[in-house]
């Protein structure tokens, strides 16, 4: 009367196989092709699937997108520079702080502008607070898709709420905040709202902690998540993976060092690093950023100078850069982001090219997915950390 | 024979024939189901209790959900494609009907059941039962225990994962190494 | 006492008001009404009670808009739910489509029957009481493999094959730990396992070495068998959509989830049976208050220990699942077997207790070590790049 | 052993369950239509246009320059100008916008056209509840519907609209003060050719 142990749902879809053209059968057994998407409940977005499975065990996976392009970077070339930054905050509709970042920064590079001290921590603190606010939401999607009710998603979200706030006392809107500009950024922080990020800040260490005695040591999410989805970092480096994703392998690459753009190298902290490559270690890898991320937002927030926010030469209309071309990139919450611009000296790019991080850290889905279950697959998935508006553009 | 029992009997025949004719493997499981189900409350009709919930247990509950299993990972639970009118199928069937049917009256009918009286249902059956499983019967019930183990550990044994065979295909690394070439 | 004695004689008088061939018919409808009322409304609050106490949990008010302080939001879900659409498939098998909520209602309901509410207050008082209540619990899988393969939806077939899947395993652990409880009171009778609890909370089996291993296997046995988180991986939505009930909707659908939060009484009643005194009081000092009230008490405080587990866990994946069912919960339950049989043996002393509570503790600890070291997953710890070795 | 990191688990639930009753800040929600939070200052969402004194048409500070129009990332803004003209703030004659369409389905409150206005006549609002019926016409703002008195800016946005007004109040001394200086140099010229006049008119009554 007991059924196998293992996995008794092995030979369950072979039922549907006659009903639905499957390919030619391998070795005995038939394969199912599951299309999970465009409206899958897990697909984090309008991203699609077609996964080939024996069993539930995952052969084949083909990551389908581009439901969402929007021809970003024809747009950018078709208008002026500025003109493209707003544009940015809807890349990755999560951190439009650090977008506009990597755009100002390559367009500083390309016209040659300097950018004030005071505007460079502004920029620091913002970016820190978009790192805090991304990995926060992403761990509380992780365990989500995990299968735990909302509990941890909403604890995220409670707390990324207050990083929205500070969001939107300074720049006027919580997620496309459009704040950067050539040069600096658009307006200046007061005392007050620097005192109310020190607030935010002081109390997040003690959210993590809350966060990690919840989860970190569930047994069903280690269960779940160590040793499924392995990246090596070889094939890490190969597929020019970075971020987070990047250092749960192992390897250390922080833009935040190894450029030290901005002006990151005053800060103490240091790079976590994992050493299974696997979905848990790229949870914990994010969840020890953010504690970095809080120390970075301490010293810049107890620093930062007077001074002017913006520099009062860059031109805001009729901007018009040299000839020439640059590649400005930054240490995004996603990875390596990227813009690449040419300019022919008209007000309009040439060229605009985005290095997206998501999309570049989805090429390696396949490689980890094969041979894990569908409900691996999920998890996987949400471990990368993509944002559809990033990949499809 | 109460009314009951007749209802009962009629349900149970009527689920059993329509388990051999329905042409949907599925469908013949289910009413099979139900024909376990009227047995079982025939034997509620006589006062075997234990009896009665154990053949819902067993064969509602684990029985006829293992051929469903079966059927799905086999026949993938489609029509049957057997023609229906094949007279040979139909020859052979019936003949080996009214043979098992024959035997089993002929053994009833010379039965020591038929002469006695059929006892009532006695208020510690269920503790005689148990009393003389575990002192009568003990040799056949550990002999069954030690066969359905050993039925256990075998299909553990097949349903043990195999090696994983996908990851040498992935794709990125396969396009790199041509890409190299 | 005085309070099942009322509801009994109200009853019998009731009874006597009918015409003397009805009075049997009638006397079983008498039975069942209570029964099916009280727990159609119970599970309306219950729906009511999950939604609020799983939005404290995160941090929400909960549903607060329908009547006072949501109140009536379970009325309102039901009025929504009856007027939906109700969407057949098209190449569904519509008989079974139909039947499968239906089946696992009735199933659900079924179980009710043999809990002892109060002294003398149960529906159907029979010899076999629990092995009534297994039986008819095994009929829901079936139900369930109606629903998944009469939708004709791989989804839902997936969904209704890992439901049996996991019931059936868990299934074995539960009545192994039920066992235990039965081995020590000798009576496969409801009514008898309360009536050996009746001596206040140091009676109760879950004082037990046996009892309180038996208790948490069952309880566990029981999420895996009524399909809630971490276990409801047949329903489980990341990767499932909503498992064997995709296609339903409108009143099916909400069959489903009244069979499933009945089937959740079923099983906190039968736990609180077995472990927790069923209906006594945990002092006799206390008995005045009448049996259902505490039965009902300690079925609401397990119904809100399941909903504070849902609102806690991730959910296992499904290989996983089968394995903690095989590995783990099947071996504890044969080891609290032997437990319960060295209690009845040394007829439960001091020596009794220290024996097979040492067997449980460490049969417990050194499995759950041998088996986390098996299955490789650890908490771990993290290193730092050094400062100087930034590699390009 | 099993069970340790869930037990955790459990606790921290079951106090983020009683904190959610006693501490508000765990339970942060804000139930919307009967309790709105205070909008941020800064906040921002559709541009609107602003009119000094009580009279939106004649008071509306844009010129129709077309400024945003061209710099709209998005391209949301439409604006046709009037033939006839009407006097700014300073008294100058000053183009207006005959038509001056914003549609809020593709705006995407970036601010760019408030940073690129010369005029301040562009500011943003803050009002979120754009919900209507229609799709098309009731999210096509339209001039009437744009203009909004600085009255309504100052109850918004305080900070930026006393920063405005100061703008605005130093071009006016700007103005007045070159006005002054024009007057002056004409009030010299002419004194000066006056005395010109007077003195060639002297000179030619001299020669005389």
């Amino acid at each position: 009367m007991t059924p196998s142990p293992g996995r008794p749902t092995e030979a369950m879809p072979q039922f549907e196989m006659h009903a639905t053209g499957v390919e030619g059968a391998t070795e005995g057994t038939e394969r199912m092709e599951v299309s999970m998407g465009p409206h899958h409940p897990s697909t984090h977005g309008v991203f699609r699937m077609d996964v080939e499975l024996e069993g539930e065990t995952i052969t084949k996976l083909k990551p389908v997108f581009g439901y969402l392009h929007r021809n970003h970077e024809k747009i950018a070339e078709s208008t002026s520079y500025l003109g493209s930054m707003p544009y940015t905050d809807r890349l990755d509709y999560f951190n439009s702080m650090t977008n506009n970042w990597a755009y100002a920064l390559s367009v500083e590079k390309l016209a040659g502008i300097e950018v004030p001290e005071r505007a460079e921590y502004i920029r620091v603190i913002t970016a820190e607070l978009t790192r805090l606010q991304n990995h926060v939401s992403l761990i509380g999607f992780l365990v989500q898709d995990m299968g735990a009710l909302g509990t941890p998603l909403m604890y995220a979200f409670r707390e990324r709420e207050r990083i929205l706030d500070l969001f939107e006392s300074l720049s006027g809107a919580r997620m496309m905040c459009n704040y950067m500009r050539f040069g600096g950024c658009r307006c200046d922080v007061s005392a007050d709202w620097i005192k109310q990020a020190q607030s935010v800040v002081e109390a997040f260490p003690q959210f993590l902690d809350e966060f990690e005695a919840l989860i970190s040591e569930n047994e069903v999410l280690m269960a779940r998540s160590q040793h499924v989805g392995i990246l090596k970092p070889e094939l890490a480096i190969d597929a020019g993976v970075a971020g987070p994703v990047l250092r749960a392998t192992g390897v250390n690459y922080d833009l935040r060092k190894v450029d030290g753009y901005g002006i990151y190298d005053r800060f103490q902290f240091r790079v976590p690093l994992g050493d299974h490559g696997d979905v848990y270690d790229r949870y914990m890898i994010r969840v020890l950023e953010m504690r970095e991320s809080v120390k970075i937002l301490q010293q810049a927030l107890a620093e930062i100078p007077n001074g002017d926010y913006v520099n009062p030469k860059a031109k805001l209309r009729g901007f018009r850069p040299p000839p020439g071309e640059a590649y400005g990139r930054i240490e995004a919450p996603k990875g390596e982001l990227g813009f690449y611009l040419i300019s022919d000296g008209s007000p309009k790019p040439y060229r605009y090219r985005v290095r997206p991080p998501s999309l570049i850290n989805l090429t390696i889905l396949e490689d980890m997915c094969l041979g894990q279950t569908i409900a691996d697959a999920v998890i996987i998935l949400g471990s990368i950390d993509i944002v559809l508006g990033e990949v499809d553009r | 024979m109460s009314l009951f029992f007749i209802i009962t009997a009629l349900i149970t025949m009527a689920s059993a024939i329509a388990a051999m004719t329905l042409r949907n493997l599925v469908h013949c499981v289910l009413c099979l189901t139900v024909t376990f189900a009227g047995i079982a409350l025939v034997f509620l009709q006589l006062g075997a209790e234990f009896i009665g919930f154990s053949q819902i247990l067993v064969y509602i509950g684990a029985v006829s959900i293992l051929m469903l299993f079966a059927l799905l990972m086999t026949r993938g639970g489609t029509e049957l494609t057997l023609k229906r009118w094949d007279p040979v199928h139909w020859i052979t069937g019936t003949l080996i009907g009214i043979a098992g049917f024959g035997v089993m009256s002929f053994a009833i009918f010379n039965s020591s059941l038929r002469q006695s009286k059929i006892p009532e249902a006695k208020a510690d059956s269920l503790h005689a039962l148990g009393n003389s499983l575990l002192s009568q019967y003990v040799l056949p019930l550990e002999v069954m225990a030690l066969l359905l183990t050993v039925a256990l550990i075998g299909a553990a044994l097949i349903a043990l994962p195999e090696k994983n065979v996908f990851r040498k295909n992935a794709s990125f690394s396969k396009n790199q190494e041509s890409g190299n070439k | 006492m005085w309070f099942e004695e009322l509801l009994i004689a109200i009853k019998h008088y009731l009874v006597l008001q009918m015409p003397g061939s009805l009075q049997p018919v009638g006397s079983a409808f008498l039975s069942c009404l209570p029964i099916m009322t009280s727990f159609g409304g119970l599970f309306a609050l219950a729906t009511l009670l999950e939604r609020k106490m799983l939005g404290r949990i995160q941090n929400r008010y909960g549903p607060n808009r329908v009547g006072p302080g949501g109140l009536l939001q379970p009325v309102a879900d039901g009025i929504k739910m009856l007027t939906k659409e109700d969407i057949v498939p098209k190449n569904a098998d519509h008989l079974i489509h139909f039947l499968a909520p239906l089946g696992l209602l009735v199933s659900a309901m079924l179980g009710l029957s043999v809990i002892p509410f109060g002294h003398r207050l149960i529906a159907l008082d029979i010899e076999t009481g629990i092995l009534f209540f297994f039986a008819v619990g095994a009929a829901s899988e079936l139900a369930i493999f109606m629903a998944g393969w009469g939708s004709r939806n791989k989804y839902a077939l997936l969904g209704a094959l890992r439901a049996i899947a996991q019931m059936i395993s868990y299934e074995i652990p539960l009545i192994l730990s039920a066992l235990s409880v039965l081995m020590v009171v000798g009576s496969l009778s409801l009514s008898d396992v309360v009536q050996a609890q009746s001596g206040g909370i140091h009676t109760w089996h879950i004082f037990t070495p046996w009892g309180f291993l038996g208790c948490i296997l069952f309880l566990i046995s029981t999420l895996a068998e009524i399909n809630r988180s971490p276990f409801d991986i047949p329903e489980a939505e990341s990767e499932l959509i909503a498992g064997h009930m995709t296609e339903y909707s409108g009143f099916k659908y909400a069959l489903f989830f009244m069979a499933e939060g009945v089937a959740m009484f079923a099983m906190c009643a039968l736990t609180a049976t077995l472990f927790l005194g069923g209906y006594h009081a945990p002092f006799p000092i206390l008995s005045f208050i009448p049996g259902p009230v505490w039965l009902f008490g300690k079925l609401t405080s397990l119904v809100l220990l399941f909903i504070w587990i849902r609102g806690t866990m991730p959910r296992l994946r499904a290989d996983q699942l089968m394995e903690f069912a095989w590995k783990f919960m099947l071996p504890m339950s044969v080891v609290n077997l032997i437990a319960a049989g060295i209690w009845v043996a040394l007829d439960g002393g001091v020596a009794a207790w220290i024996s097979s509570g040492l067997l449980n503790f460490v049969a417990y600890f050194g499995w759950s070590r041998i088996l986390s070291q098996a299955s490789r997953f650890s908490p771990r710890t993290y290193r730092y790049a050094e400062e100087a070795g930034v590699s390009e | 052993m099993i069970g340790k990191g869930i037990l955790k688990g459990m606790v921290e639930t079951a106090r983020n369950l009683t904190g959610s009753f006693h501490d508000p800040d765990r339970l942060t929600t804000v139930e919307y239509p009967e309790q709105k939070i205070p909008a941020k200052e800064n906040a921002r969402n559709f541009p609107f246009l602003i009119y000094d004194g009580d009279d939106w048409e004649t008071g509306l500070r844009c010129v129709s320059c077309q400024i945003c129009e061209k710099e709209c990332p998005p391209q949301c803004i439409y604006i046709e100008k009037d033939k006839e003209k009407k006097p700014d703030f300073l008294g100058k004659m000053q183009m207006q916008p005959k038509i001056f369409d914003i549609d809020v389905s593709v705006c995407m409150g970036c601010q760019i056209c408030v940073e690129v206005c010369p005029f301040e006549s562009i500011r943003m609002d803050n009002d979120f509840e754009y919900a209507g019926s229609d799709r098309f016409k009731s999210l096509l703002l339209t001039k009437d519907q744009l203009a909004k008195s600085n009255k309504y800016y100052h109850s918004i946005h305080p900070t930026e609209a006393q920063e405005t007004d100061e703008i605005r109040v130093q071009k006016r001394e700007d103005h007045l003060a070159k006005e002054k200086a024009k007057a002056e140099k004409l009030a010299k010229a002419k004194k000066e050719a006056a005395s010109k006049a007077a003195l060639s008119k002297a000179e030619t009554a001299k020669e005389e």
